[in-house]
């Protein structure tokens, strides 16, 4: 199974499909396109891959936490291309029998996903585009 | 020995190109690559120290040795979820 | 508007008119059914409330947290009555600009709805019914 | 003096009512409310210390002393999320 799509995430969809009759507990994160970003208004971003690097970096994390939280169920899914303000552009569901284990493998997930899977993001506002995290450097 | 160079985000807007192929004398490594492409492009210049460095899907460090046919990639500062 | 319903929860549309353009995050907390407890097989769940006390009481632990996270806009739907394996009893959204403060929200609203707010579950199974934490004490 | 007493979850199966309506001499508390449900079923026997307590649909003392009028509820174990 792929961990990039081009198309809208189907949220519900990767929910039912994650949870399992033993499972009390569903976490969900969803990424959002937010409309400002260190002070600039952002009106799009357009997300860019390594995909085969990126899928197999997301796989490694993935795997890595389920070693962690073995009752823990993970589905990731991340999003690429043109996005808008408001669309989803990661989500990450982890269901298990018991809450803590959920919060705990999605939060670090998602932080460890931001820190080394290969994916770019190009935002675009009012005042033009920038490929977030270069110019700052 | 040939190695194959791609380039994402930040670095194919600067570069104009998405790969390209790379002649490099036995023994070369990866750092040794990002300098000659800072030569290149003035844009480039600043950043001495190479981006974080993926070598065949994997990330690899500067001094990493370069074979023949090795699918290398720079990587900018990475932005997702 | 109320914390309590007695069909099933619309989570999509939840986390839609939750999340506002500035926010980046939204965690979803999802109860589920499941299907065991204390190695007791569970068929269905029947939850009752003292239903006025309930919404105040949830009106009081989202305000609380609200007041110790202003970034976050907070959800809360408890469901009532019959519920089978697989079925949400409960979904709490937390959006905001960034995810720790979200991450943190969610977990502090379900642990204190846990806590104090006047809902009771009947356990039915193949053994008969019980109601959760009575025959414990 | 008459409180209307709200019986819930394992309460109502065991008194076989959703409320009621006691008459209480005044000063008298919530926790002698329990004590006399406690003498008239047995189910309830093994309960020395009552549940938690609601007085006007707000988490209230075994000792609070009831008005007339009030709304008092025994607030079994609670399970919900």
């Amino acid at each position: 199974m792929s961990y990039l799509t081009d198309e809208p995430i189907d949220i519900a969809g990767l929910v039912r499909r994650t949870t399992r009759t033993a499972d009390g507990a569903c976490v969900v994160f969803e990424g959002v396109v937010r409309d400002h970003h260190d002070g600039k208004t952002v009106e799009s971003i357009f997300y860019d891959a390594y995909r085969p690097m990126a899928e197999k970096e997301i796989a490694r994390i993935v795997s890595d936490i389920h070693r962690q939280y073995s009752d823990v169920q993970i589905t990731v899914i991340h999003r690429l291309g043109h996005l808008r303000v408001g669309d989803v552009s990661i989500a990450i569901i982890c269901a298990s029998p018991h809450r803590a284990e959920s919060y705990e493998a999605s939060r670090l997930l998602i932080d460890q996903i931001k820190q080394t899977v290969p994916i770019w993001k190009k935002e675009r506002g009012p005042e033009g585009e920038e490929w977030v995290g270069w110019q700052g450097r | 020995m040939n190695v194959r160079l791609l380039y994402f985000a930040v670095l194919r807007d600067i570069t104009g190109q998405s790969e390209s192929t790379v002649s490099l004398r036995e023994g070369a490594r990866a750092g040794d690559v990002w300098h000659s492409l800072r030569e290149q492009y003035a844009q480039l210049a600043d950043y001495r120290q190479p981006p974080m460095i993926a070598v065949n899907e994997t990330y690899a460090a500067p001094d990493t040795v370069l074979r023949d046919g090795d699918e290398l990639a720079f990587i900018p500062p990475v932005a997702g979820g």
